[in-house]
């Protein structure tokens, strides 16, 4: 009988290396629009991690929101600017050799602090955490976080007429 | 293959910080301005994660209301953003971050 | 295990059912159309064109993949199968009858039962742009691109109106589950049905969606990414074989997906309009009603050579079928469980799809500025509207 | 809501009303400017009554929390001190809008709303009793100075905003630091909680808090060495702006020296006192000597400011009653007369388009109401009896030559060089041949600008004369404080 | 306490007057502007009349409190009138004179522009000087002081077009002012004194105090008073104003500059007569600072040829007169002087203005002659005049004159002498002028014609005044003040002091109706020196060089241009300047790369974080 893999192990490892080729793609890629998609398939497969750490509301959010508004208008704008691949880089010696090493530096350090602060943290079982349904969280964000949302609410209203004010073309 | 029986939340922390790192070299290497504004969504998506591991590691859902005010900031974020490309891209004819530069003078 | 088997048999009988649904869908669609038009319609294959489906598959699958020169291939390929795999997710989640008891096993009739299937829904449907706006894209051609623009807009657009009037019962029913949403509607006559409660308050939200359901899915009067007159065939110009196959097919599995959405939120799903004992014996009468008719006429007045022996096989089939309705209602109520309310679910869904033929056949084109126009200052405040006054409603008498 | 919080609200509200007025309509922006600075001018003198009868308190107040951590308040009230101030912006207010009326056309609704956001900024610094209330106030009071000047300036108007802010920012960042350590100490805002909990403040602390909040009033005032922000600002704005900065603004700074550098650290005010004065004495001949030789009628204006605001340093730091009510009386009145100076030179620009001196001459003759009224504004900022200035110039020198005869001496040199400055000035412009280019283009007073014009000299001939009505309630107000400062109470709490 | 007399009546009769034309006279008739101008001063006069002949002999002075002016901690100073007999005296003066000269304006004005704003003017003066000395306290002195000055600027300045007028009237207000600042700080210094300014409780304090015989705070109070007496008063140094000023119209040099409010500084060193009795140096400095104006005046009204300028010298060394009586503590002898002098050299701007306006505006002496003809009266009237500053015997001049010759006798013998000789020049000049105007042929172009009644009537009354005016005020000026030596025999000085009136009005003979040719003579031998008085002792010009033009300068090219735009401004600047170059510096971080940015942020992370961990890490 070959053992059963513990779908949480499988499900983790296979997403989590599905998000990081897909992440390694968006910024690898020499096209935009690659790597918007490749970008869409993070998001999903955050979504689907976040399934497992009981967030179905998130998960939902995370696609219709994320993938669904916000990556659809990434992928309009290349679009409707069908820009093409990018030019050769000029070399960029300060990004690449200041900034890829301190961000490695930063990596190994922090992953290291994961691991040194946070030994015994729970193990994820899909199906232990139940509260990300959209009834808590609703709960939640209409009465603890209220003020929070209402200004969110406005922010969003705000930025929708900034968008339309900085996208209209200028009449005159 | 050994697999553990349980993946620890640290796991998803540290795919967190790995992702969010890749959001940050993609935002010192590439030169488009939407692909470093997506390196930036992929950032946020990063932390996203995190929050949500804390949220399942406290067990209280506050962490994912913070993901989703996250969402929504970045949701307004994108379109002024794109709509700010927009217009750059009308004046300059040109998505290369090295050609928007005017901060420089 | 038996959790597995009992999916693995649900699935194969979906998919089988989904996909010849679709391949008729289009045969529908045509005969509806020529019907429209005072034609008969295909003709050739089969009696009635009935095999006209199988035809097609075979000559898609034979044709040459044309792929043209200076695309990036990678996305060209993926498109059509990203637009057709999202557009059978949904189905997965569309409950079609009650909980049944068949063998001992407990099961439901649905692929998977989600607590948030709404949201499932929406969220797949919102990633339905992809394949279409890709496919434009990715063909190098500026009438495909021109085309996945114009859908990319315009599914955002009413993806608006669409989601808030779907919010809109959800105000009543209280639960985003789609099984206990078509529960919550049972149990009595067609006014429990979400879409007549409030009136005219859902009724309108429910139009609202049937609107936005129709850009969602690019059919006419919405059909402006495949505006022939203008952009050739928009974002498929370039495809051919199967790859057009899979747009094509997308288009029709979203439909129905649609229509099994509307049917169970405003429709109530697999319920009867009426309570259960009548209304159990209502398909027996349809079928012999239709079945009478058919023998009746095929045998007296057949339009066409062929008619004399079709029309008649046809009447009996049906005649058989009320048959069995009459055994599953009363007899059988192993198999009543199951066939009565996918009965009516079928049947519900059947007319909204032939609402959708219908249009097609009926009204022209939006111009681009109109379509935008429509929805952003009459569908999108007429579905807030709809929503607060709703929800108004509920805080004051829910 | 008390008439205080409406005359605060009012301006608020128009100033947002007047930002959604179209900008090509600029007649309905200033009406509805007009009216809003009126509404609030109204409810000002219904405060009167009250505050008349019970000066030495706050009366009218708020206190309603704002922020909970740091304990920050909306506490507002008035006494018989900040009283006159408000009032004197409510009615200053209107006036320059009045004078304004048909000279922006470019934006008028914008520059409508920022004079109305100004006199709220100001109006909220004269009656914060919360001392990060206060702060933010003073910070909005900037703001539309900045762009008023930068808009709708004349000469360098861009240099001079920009010139005004760091100066005043510079002045109020140290404010700020202020604040923040005096809360750090005693964990409160609120200024009447203050005025008792400072004595419990180390000396030293108290000294760093002094210096900064005297450094800030310094540059707002202006003090001698910190002045030349000053006729650069005054020159730039639009006349009717300078109104207001010369007016209203200026007494910001001499108010919170008295209210807080004084009320809040009276033993090192005293301390300080004898630089203080010498640096107010300073600015009274420095600000005259330069004033003589000015070429620009606005900025001769200007650099007798300077002077004249020397008195009212002066007057604070002599430290008995009458340096202090003299200094409160002189800060109301050199607000109306430097008010009503401005606005008549505004006049003579409106019709000549110019500030040169040279540029005039004659115009008595041309123009004999608009002489009449400049000669009365003239006699009455060179403190002539019988005009409000004199009463509170005699006071603060009283109590300067009380405090220490020397400072008087060299104060009193200032009165001499005021006459000497603003009678050549008044000679040049408006004496002697009729200079062609005004020939044809100096009509007297209009209606409107009698309008405008008249209330100012009916005060400063009322204030010259009839002073008990607005000098008792100062003087009660101005004996509490020096009960506070000297009084039981804070010995009681220094023990 | 005797019943209130409404004396606020006084001054607010012509402030009605004032606001009436001021407000509505361009609208009126001439005829109504000066009816109002006229009655409103009249019934001031009448009102007078009325409450002195109410209030007897005034043994006690009379005292009305009206409102409270200004009230701070214990100081408070009420808006208070008072009447004892210096101010009945002032008052007599003031209204009568006034009354007189305003109906001379009448005639003198009508033909000039501004007829309303003169009389507007002229009756604000009336009411100031009312105020000033009606007033119970210093700073109501001040008030009605500081009025004055404004009218008097107000009314130099009259001719708009005149730049020479403006210039004369802002010089006025500005010396006055730094008059002013002297009495004001003797005010500061009374009032932390005495804690008053109340003449009442000031004095009777004072009364308490000792003499001082070194200079103390009476010494200083009384010295500063004396600079605004100075100012006021056109007293050395700070006389210049007073010639300049005859710039007005006539009428206002006669009313102002000469009758009334030059006088003002007497009246106030007579008022604080207790504070001067007891500071002796003060005194002495008064009585120096009287002496030197009195011989400088007259040694320049020697020279002058303008009628006015002759006459406004004149009007300076008689002051300086004055003021020797009160440095002599003979202070009712000043205040007889001061009444004396109000009659003769009112009639003598008027009898000098009817000639002016005779000869159309004409003021040079050198262009007059043999006028005696032609307009007889003004002639006959200003021979009343003449006589009376001469010290003829008989006239007016000669008692005050005496009188305070005589007291300065007591003082010191050779300020007497000093005196006898200035009254001798004082009778020189003016019988000079009285020569060159009214003798010898006519050199002048215009026609001279007589003036009209409004004129030569005032000039009539006053006239008779100048002669007889001194025997009808003697007793009442004499009630004043304490006894002086006046009343003892001082035969052989008087005779001293005749004599050289008469001495001075023979060489003037001798020299201008006998001997053409010799003043000539006598000004080419004298050489520099006639120049230097020629030119006033180029006293001007000194303050001019001195003062003036230093304070100028230093203000144009040190203070503004200097200390302000390249100092002050110099640092600020220099402060953004050295930000705007460290940021330079810093600026070579800033590409102007967004990338290059991040890479700064992603490294500061780095480097925070490995810090942390080196620090100790989280715990």
């Amino acid at each position: 009988m070959i053992p059963m893999p513990n779908l949480d192990v499988l499900g983790f490892l296979v997403l989590a290396t599905f998000a990081v080729l897909c992440g390694l793609s968006v910024i690898l890629q020499k096209h935009a629009v690659a790597s918007a998609l490749s970008l869409v398939g993070v998001m999903g497969s955050l979504a689907v991690l976040y399934l497992m750490l009981g967030a179905e509301f998130l998960a939902a959010v995370q696609m219709i929101v994320y993938a669904g508004a916000i990556m659809v208008l990434f992928v309009f704008v290349i679009m409707l600017l069908n820009s093409g691949s990018e030019r050769p880089a000029k070399a960029r010696y300060f990004a690449y050799l200041v900034g890829i090493p301190s961000l490695l530096a930063f990596l190994g350090v922090i992953s290291f602090f994961i691991l040194k602060e946070l030994p015994n943290t729970s193990s994820v079982q899909f199906g232990a955490f139940t509260q990300g349904g959209p009834a808590p969280v609703g709960r939640l964000l209409f009465t603890q976080y209220l003020l929070p949302f209402e200004v969110t609410s406005l922010l969003v209203l705000i930025a929708i007429i900034g968008a339309m004010v900085l996208a209209k073309k200028e009449i005159d | 293959m050994m697999l553990p029986n349980a993946v620890p939340v640290s796991w998803y922390l540290i795919l967190s910080a790995i992702l969010f790192s890749m959001g940050v070299a993609g935002f010192l290497i590439r030169r488009n301005i939407i692909t470093v504004f997506m390196c930036i969504e992929l950032m946020l998506n990063a932390v996203n994660l995190s929050f949500v591991a804390f949220s399942y590691e406290l067990k209280k859902i506050d962490g994912q209301l913070f993901t989703f005010f996250v969402m929504v900031v970045a949701a307004a974020e994108a379109a002024v953003g794109l709509a700010i490309i927009l217009t750059v891209f009308r004046h300059r004819m040109s998505l290369e971050i090295d050609d928007v530069s005017s901060l420089k003078n | 295990m038996d959790f597995f088997l009992v999916s693995l048999i649900k699935i194969v009988v979906v998919f089988g059912a989904f996909m010849t649904t679709l391949a008729y869908l289009q045969w529908v669609e045509r005969k509806v159309l020529a019907h429209i038009q005072l034609r008969l319609g295909p003709q050739r294959v089969g009696p009635h064109g009935l095999l006209q489906p199988l035809a097609d598959v075979i000559k898609l699958a034979t044709k040459e993949g044309l792929i043209p020169a200076n695309v990036n291939t990678f996305f060209y390929i993926l498109a059509p199968f990203l637009a057709v795999s999202l557009a059978l997710i949904s189905i997965a989640v569309i409950p079609f009858g009650p909980e049944i008891e068949l063998f001992g096993v407990r099961t439901n009739l649905e692929l998977t039962s989600l607590n948030i299937g709404v949201l499932l829904i929406l969220a797949i449907s919102s990633v339905g742009v992809y394949g279409i706006a890709l496919g434009g894209w990715a063909s190098n051609n500026k009438y495909s691109l021109m085309g996945g623009l114009r859908s990319s807009a315009q599914m955002i657009s009413y993806e608006l109106p669409m989601t808030i009037a779907l919010a809109t019962p959800l105000l009543v029913l209280n639960t985003l589950d789609l099984r206990q949403i078509a529960e919550r509607q049972g149990g009595g006559w067609f006014w429990n049905w979400t879409a007549f409660s409030y009136p005219p308050l859902l009724f309108i939200a429910f139009i609202v969606f049937l609107i936005s359901a129709f850009a969602e899915t690019n059919r006419v009067p919405f059909d402006l990414p495949e505006a022939e007159n203008e952009l050739v065939a928009g974002f498929h110009t370039e495809y051919s074989s199967l790859a057009f196959a899979g747009f094509f097919m997308a288009e029709y599995a979203n439909m129905v997906t649609i229509t099994c959405v509307s049917t169970t939120i405003f429709l109530g799903g697999w319920h009867p309009p009426f309570p259960a004992p009548y209304s159990n014996f209502v398909p027996t009468a349809l079928f012999w009603f239709f079945g009478g008719v058919l023998l009746f006429h095929g045998l007296t007045q057949p339009a066409r050579r062929w008619d004399r022996f079709t029309f008649p096989a046809f009447g009996v089939i049906s005649l058989g079928l009320g048959a069995i309705f009459l055994l599953a209602a009363t007899v059988l109520p192993i198999i009543g469980q199951i066939l009565l309310p996918v009965f009516w679910f079928v049947a519900k869904v059947g007319l909204l799809l032939f609402l959708f033929i219908w249009v097609r056949g009926t009204l022209p084109r939006f111009r681009y500025d109109q379509l935008m126009r429509f929805t952003w200052t009459f569908l999108f405040p007429v579905a807030l509207g709809c929503l607060l006054l709703t929800g108004l409603g509920v805080a004051l008498f829910g | 809501m008390s008439p205080l919080n409406l005359m605060l609200v009012v301006p608020l509200i128009g100033f947002l009303i007047c930002l959604l007025t179209p900008k090509e309509n600029e007649g309905l922006a200033r009406t509805i400017a007009l009216g809003a600075s009126l509404l609030a001018l109204v409810f000002g003198l219904g405060m009167i009554g009250l505050v008349v009868a019970m000066p030495t308190g706050f009366q009218y107040q708020t206190d309603i929390p704002w922020i909970s951590t740091p304990n920050i308040h909306f506490h507002v009230g008035v006494d018989g001190f900040s009283l006159w101030m408000v009032l004197l912006t409510a009615l200053l207010t209107p006036l320059s809008i009045l004078a304004s009326w048909k000279s922006v056309q470019h934006r008028a609704n914008l520059y409508y709303a920022f004079i109305l956001l100004l006199e709220f900024g100001v109006l909220g610094v004269f009656v914060s009793l919360d001392m990060f209330l206060y702060y933010v106030f003073w910070e909005i009071s900037i703001v539309p100075v900045l762009f008023l000047i930068g808009m709708w300036g004349t000469e360098q108007r861009s240099a001079a905003a920009v010139k005004f802010f760091l100066y005043t920012m510079t002045g109020s960042v140290l404010m700020l630091a202020g604040i923040i350590y005096l809360y750090t100490k005693t964990n409160t805002f609120d200024f009447t909680q203050l005025a008792l909990l400072t004595a419990n403040i180390p000396h030293e602390a108290r000294w760093l808090m002094f210096l900064a909040f005297l450094f800030a009033f310094s540059i707002k005032t202006p003090l001698f060495p910190l002045h030349t922000w000053l006729p650069d600002t005054y020159a730039s704005a639009p006349t009717p702006v300078t109104v207001l900065l010369a007016g209203v603004l200026s007494k910001m700074g001499t108010y919170s020296l008295l209210r807080f550098c004084v009320g809040l650290f009276p033993n090192e005010a005293k301390e300080a006192a004898p630089w203080v004065a010498a640096l107010a004495v300073i600015s009274i001949i420095y600000g005259a000597l330069v004033a003589i030789v000015q070429p620009n009628i606005k900025r001769l204006v200007a650099y007798s400011s300077i002077s004249h605001l020397g008195f009212v340093v002066l007057g604070i730091f002599a430290f008995n009653r009458w340096g202090l009510d003299g200094a409160v009386y002189q800060m109301v009145n050199h607000g109306i007369s430097t008010g009503a100076l401005f606005l008549l030179v505004w006049f003579l620009e409106d019709r000549r388009g110019s500030l040169a001196i040279a540029d005039y001459g004659g115009v008595a003759r041309v123009a004999p109401w608009l002489s009449t009224a400049f000669m009365v504004a003239t006699l009455g900022s060179i403190g002539l009896p019988m005009l409000g200035n004199f009463v509170g110039e005699f006071l603060i020198l009283q109590g300067a030559a009380k405090a220490s005869f020397v400072w008087a001496v060299f104060a009193s040199v200032g009165v001499i060089l005021s006459a000497v400055y603003m009678l050549w000035m008044y000679q040049r412009v408006f004496f002697g041949e009729i200079a062609e280019s005004i020939a044809g283009y100096m009509p007297d007073l209009t209606l409107r600008e009698t309008a405008v014009i008249l209330p100012l000299i009916v005060l400063m001939i009322w204030f010259g004369i009839s002073t008990t009505g607005l000098l008792e309630p100062i003087s009660a107000a101005n004996g509490a404080l020096l009960n506070l400062i000297e009084g039981p109470a804070r010995v009681a709490v220094m023990k | 306490m005797t019943e209130s007399q409404s004396l606020w009546l006084i001054p607010i009769l012509p402030l009605i007057g004032a606001a009436l034309n001021g407000l509505l006279g361009r609208r009126l008739p001439k005829m109504a502007v000066s009816a109002i101008a006229i009655l409103s001063v009249l019934g001031s006069f009448l009102w007078v009349m009325k409450c002195l002949s109410a209030l007897g002999n005034l043994d006690t002075p009379h005292a009305e409190h009206y409102f409270t002016w200004i009230q701070s901690g214990a100081l408070e100073i009420g808006v208070d009138f008072m009447v004892d007999r210096l101010t009945r005296i002032m008052l007599l003066i003031v209204t009568g004179v006034g009354l007189l000269i305003h109906i001379y304006a009448v005639g003198y004005m009508d033909h000039e522009e501004g007829f309303s704003r003169f009389f507007s003017y002229l009756n604000l003066f009336m009411f100031f000087m009312l105020t000033l000395v009606l007033a119970k306290n210093f700073l109501l002195v001040f008030v009605g002081w500081e009025g004055v000055g404004l009218a008097s600027y107000l009314l130099i300045g009259f001719y708009l077009k005149e730049k020479f007028a403006g210039d004369a009237g802002k010089k006025a207000f500005i010396v006055n002012r730094i008059g002013d600042f002297g009495f004001s700080l003797a005010m500061f210094l009374i009032v932390i004194t005495f804690g008053s300014l109340d003449f009442t409780k000031v004095f009777e304090a004072a009364a308490k105090m000792p003499v001082e015989a070194h200079a103390g705070i009476l010494t200083a109070i009384a010295l500063l008073l004396f600079v605004g007496a100075c100012g006021k008063s056109a007293q050395m140094p700070l006389y210049v104003w007073l010639p300049d000023a005859m710039a007005g119209p006539t009428p206002v040099s006669a009313l102002i500059h000469a009758a009334t409010m030059v006088t003002a500084g007497v009246y106030i060193v007579a008022r604080a007569s207790v504070i001067f009795d007891r500071a002796p140096i003060a005194l002495d400095v008064v009585s120096y600072i009287g002496l030197l104006t009195a011989v400088v005046a007259a040694t320049i009204g020697v020279t002058q040829y303008d009628i006015k300028k002759v006459f406004a010298y004149s009007t300076v060394s008689q002051l300086g007169f004055m003021f020797m009586a009160c440095g002599a503590k003979a202070y009712s002898s000043g205040i007889f002087h001061v009444a004396t002098h109000a009659f003769f050299k009112a009639v003598l701007f008027l009898g000098a203005g009817s000639v002016i306006h005779a000869l159309h505006g004409e003021q040079d002496m050198r262009n007059m002659g043999g006028l005696r003809s032609k307009i007889p009266q003004t002639f006959a009237t200003l021979c009343f005049a003449w006589l009376a500053i001469s010290g003829v015997p008989g006239f007016s001049g000669a008692l005050s004159k005496d009188e305070i010759l005589i007291a300065v006798h007591g003082k010191s013998e050779w300020m007497f002498w000093v005196g006898v000789v200035t009254a001798g020049i004082t009778a020189f000049y003016v019988s000079r002028a009285m020569f060159m105007t009214f003798f010898g042929e006519y050199r002048g172009k215009a026609h001279p014609h007589e003036s009209p009644l409004s004129m030569t009537g005032p000039l009539w009354v006053l006239a008779l005044l100048s002669a007889a005016g001194g025997y009808l005020m003697r007793d009442l000026v004499h009630s004043i003040g304490p006894e002086t030596a006046s009343h003892g025999d001082h035969g052989s000085l008087e005779f001293i002091i005749v004599a050289a009136g008469l001495l001075g009005i023979g060489l003037a003979a001798f020299m201008y109706l006998m001997n053409r040719g010799l003043s000539q003579s006598v000004a080419k031998a004298l050489g520099p020196v006639y120049r230097l008085v020629y030119d006033k002792y180029r006293v001007d010009e000194f303050y001019d060089a001195a003062l003036v033009r230093p304070i100028q300068a230093g203000s144009e090219s040190v203070l503004w241009k200097g200390l302000d735009v390249l100092l002050i401004d110099g640092v600020v600047n220099g402060v953004g300047r050295t930000a705007s170059a460290i940021g330079g510096i810093l600026r070579r971080c800033q590409g102007g790369h967004v990338p290059s940015y991040a890479t700064w942020i992603v490294l500061g992370a780095a480097l925070v974080l490995i810090g942390f961990q080196l620090v100790g890490g989280g715990r």
